[in-house]
């Protein structure tokens, strides 16, 4: 479906350029990790470390309980992942195969909170946390997030994609809700979870502002946070050694993503496209 | 005891009626065929049997009982869907025995209806197969082994035929019919295809914009058409409609006059114009033809020719087979 | 499309439930800026104030420079969201209709952004901003956000979703590639456009992040930073000014959304459902 | 000087071949149609032709000059798509007039030609109206005018009347050659359609698997097939192939004995086993037949009933004419 052949590379150059501003940060924390502090200083923003070191990583692995973040961090972003997708299933088979009063109006009121600024949330769920007595525990940074109103809709929007004469074979044998959802909806779907799943996973794990509010003891920090400490902590000077635990707290998810990248990258065309 | 009734049946979505005081009774063991143009109504009147959409008013008989209220998977139905519904995370095998397994058949009476059915559409050897795997005629045939291990007394088809082509759809035609009569459910079948009712149907209901027209044996139907909507929808080429009227006794049509056949006599007792409907393959070309006309063009299809003659006023076509 | 009709009932309270767990902030927050401050303390969780009062309100307008504050948020949101809906046309074009040398790599390239940690993101940019002196200007706020890995993901999506005859006709008539753009291409997704317009201002309206790193004079502040500056100013104590200052921020995306409530839903849907 | 020539015409597209040495001249002004089952290459050939699919092999020539490497825009071609390709954000007149007004012809030009195809299609009146707010019918005219108003010497269509029911498609078939008839234009036409190939075509280009089977005029292709694929597509129902074998100078068609006519002399001279299609209509029952076989059931089709015939070993289907 190509417009026109000839005037193809004009549009590489432009391409590669936004695609490379996109990717700077990612380049910059990678090779200022593998710097010395002097040459950190001497060429910050020049992308090829001189000789690469290796001493900010073994400073890091020495100095810094890594393990324990890295089990804070998947204790939590599992759970919210986890339970993100059950929920999201759930409400979206109620949505999508029930009748009830204002169904309508139920939807639109969850759409709605995609555009509530985090501003707003963060004073009211603290408080109601504090109440609960589960602030500075992995519980606070959990509970306020164990539905997902995105979740709701793109797996709705998922079943809505089902050819509706499946899911009325299913009526026609008898099948209740629950063979229904786990012998024919679910399995269906199932690309759309999964990829719904890690990027729910993702989020979690490179979640920064929530944790930072809820949790204060620092054996309970997640890595993004740890992170974050690290870098006051050390008064902004030790670059290297913040941009190795970066590289170290950033591994994970970009690991998880391009292994699964034809699979996310799979549903998501699927998801967007009509016809 | 399994016949099908519909009194007064109407459906309307909001403003849009899509089936209107439609009264019809479907024979215990017949094979009816609901035939007309996209959007008649046909589709809606099969999906109302099925339970899948409800009825707005009158009431319909499943084997003497009403079931309007009925839930769908309580109507004992199997039903054909015009895509095949198959589902595309089972195997051939599990497609057919799905309904059964949650139905908690016994074991061993699934494998025995499975394989016979398999055995019967020519499908043994592909059990493990997905839907994807498949041709076209293939998955139709695997649709239709679905319905078939239910063994329900009412089987209903929604264009079952109409994703194959033509040569596979001659075949599936023949196959199907020899199929009903291994069970002899009450059968419905949803078609556009006058050739395929014709061909597959016991008698034929045929529906426009949401109301029965005629229903008949497809011999009568083509014979003896209830009003003009039939006589030009079934057969191709159409019936040619001219419009006639009295002169002086005789009934003059495209500016020549015709003597009347003696037993027209009480229709045109009561009407003075009216359409003379003439089938292409009743006419013929001859000089001293009782209607005049200059041949516009011919054209061959296959085994006929159609002559096309324009009368005045009028257009004619007639149908010649050279062979 | 009904399952079943008679437990119905039972979706219905439960979604209700979550819906009003969803919306809980808001109501609270809404709660809370009618409040005097004896009450607020008396009965914090009590949804509904005894006496509703302005006094917060009349506080906030008095004392508070809004006008100023929403000029800054109009002025930011306002090109960041216009830029980006540029960037993301004029990108998705070139990855849709020409083709070039690793095309999939570039734009699989892009869909990694997604999941690169704000942590990770900030030092950088702040950096390379304070290089180029626009720190403590709208501009610092706006230049790292002029592009949108999601936008020109979705925008592709939209332009995907065109059928190809529609762009064959127009390539048999000679159309150039700006005539094909603004003639063909555009007008088809234009409600995905606007939609998505409205997604980036409201997003920009409510972004916290990434303007506090960057502004520190509080003339320049945006309003999520003017209602947290206030909040922290008074020492937490003034919760009911401060949600009357959060009411006011929320108000204008939250209009925005509902005004233009149908519109996004449907083009939403549009670009979810397949077949 | 605006003919088609394909000279050794492949495309692949990576391991699977969709056109494979295609061969095949169109005469200027000539209405020839691509005839075949679907994947058969036909609407890959017809998008080579309009440049849309890049020729793996071989040389496409168009009036003359190669055009391989010619952008469609440059190739002067009109194309009416299937499901028509109209604009839905343009109006009847808009969808008309763009591609005139993109190429910069002058207005008062764009304007005379446009009021012109809208009068021969009958959609005066229909100018403002969205495609949206048009019948089926209504858009593949507004289609058809788009393609006319560019005066093309070249007129590709990919399966135009595929959307339209079929009391339309047999009146949109008659206009359509009519329309040709005006300007005269090359063209090619892809239909899966072997009744709308017959009547529209003045030469059918049949072709099955990316092969072309037989280029000839409808009369010679239905009297003459080349192959068995050609012999039992086109033609319904399709043309009846038995074996036969020589036997002691005879010819054993389904256990009878048949003494072959004279001029099958050579044919049989240099071939002991060969297929022998008959027609249906050119079969009759009859007491003292060649053939012996045993009716196993019949279907009235309209104006013919088909009687299938089981013989020794074959199936046969005749087909009678009661009128």
């Amino acid at each position: 479906m190509k417009i026109s052949g000839i005037r193809g590379w004009h549009w590489h150059v432009v391409l590669c350029g936004a695609v490379l501003i996109q990717l700077w940060p990612l380049l910059f924390m990678l090779s200022t990790s593998f710097k010395t502090m002097d040459e950190i200083f001497q060429s910050t923003l020049n992308p090829i470390p001189a000789v690469p070191v290796m001493n900010n990583y073994l400073y890091v692995l020495k100095n810094f309980p890594l393990v324990q973040y890295i089990f804070n961090t998947l204790f939590i972003a599992g759970i919210i992942a986890a339970s993100k997708i059950i929920t999201s299933i759930l409400a979206a088979f109620a949505f999508v195969y029930y009748e009830f009063s204002h169904k309508e109006k139920l939807f639109n009121a969850l759409l709605l909170t995609f555009f509530i600024p985090i501003t707003v949330v963060m004073l009211p769920n603290y408080l109601l946390l504090s109440r609960l007595g589960v602030l500075n525990t992995p519980w606070g940074v959990i509970l306020p997030q164990l539905a997902d109103a995105m979740g709701i809709f793109l797996i709705r929007q998922a079943m809505r994609a089902i050819p509706r004469p499946l899911i009325e074979a299913g009526k026609l044998e008898n099948a209740g809700a629950w063979v229904m959802l786990t012998r024919i909806i679910l399995p269906l779907i199932k690309p759309s979870v999964i990829a719904m799943g890690i990027v729910f996973f993702i989020n979690s794990w490179n979640d920064y502002f929530w944790p930072l509010l809820v949790l204060q003891d620092k054996s309970r920090y997640t890595l993004p946070l740890a992170l974050q400490m690290f870098i006051s902590a050390e008064g902004g000077s030790e670059w290297g050694t913040a941009m190795a635990v970066a590289v170290l707290t950033s591994l994970p998810p970009l690991l998880l993503y391009l292994s699964c990248q034809r699979f996310i990258i799979h549903t998501f065309m699927q998801s967007g496209v009509k016809g | 005891m399994s016949g099908i009734v519909f009194e007064n049946v109407s459906k309307y979505y909001g403003e849009i009626t899509a089936v209107k005081g439609l009264s019809l009774s479907v024979q215990e063991g017949e094979r009816l065929i609901l035939l007309g143009p996209s959007g008649c109504g046909k589709t809606t009147t099969l999906r109302m049997v099925a339970g899948l959409e409800k009825i707005t008013s009158g009431i319909l008989k499943m084997g003497g009982h009403i079931m309007n209220m009925v839930e769908p998977g309580a109507r004992n139905i199997a039903m054909v869907f015009q895509n095949y519904a198959l589902y595309p995370h089972m195997t051939v095998w599990e497609n057919i025995t799905f309904g059964l397994s949650i139905r908690k058949v016994p074991n061993g009476e699934i494998k025995a209806r499975a394989e016979k059915a398999l055995e019967i559409l020519n499908l043994s050897g592909y059990e493990q197969r997905k839907p994807h795997e498949l041709s076209g005629g293939q998955k139709q045939r695997v649709a239709l082994g679905r319905s078939l291990v239910k063994q329900a007394p009412y089987f209903l088809l929604d264009e079952p035929l109409s994703n194959l082509d033509a040569q596979l759809r001659l075949q599936a035609r023949t196959e199907l019919v020899k199929i009903h009569e291994l069970y002899r459910p009450t059968l419905m079948y949803v078609t556009h295809d006058q050739i395929e009712a014709m061909s597959v149907g016991q008698r034929i209901a045929v529906m426009n914009q949401g109301i029965l027209q005629q229903l008949d044996t497809p011999d009568i139907i083509y014979q003896y058409p209830a009003n003009t909507f039939v006589a030009s929808f079934i057969g191709a080429p159409p019936m040619n409609l001219l419009q006639g009227r009295l002169c002086d006794g005789n009934l003059r049509i495209a500016g020549c006059d015709i003597k009347p056949p003696a037993e027209w006599r009480n229709l045109l007792a009561s009407h003075s114009e009216l359409w003379v409907g003439i089938r292409p393959e009743h006419c013929r070309l001859s000089d001293n033809s009782l209607l005049r006309g200059r041949v516009e063009f011919t054209e061959l299809l296959g085994s006929q020719r159609c002559v096309h003659v324009r009368l005045q006023g009028d257009e004619l076509v007639l149908c010649v087979f050279p062979a």
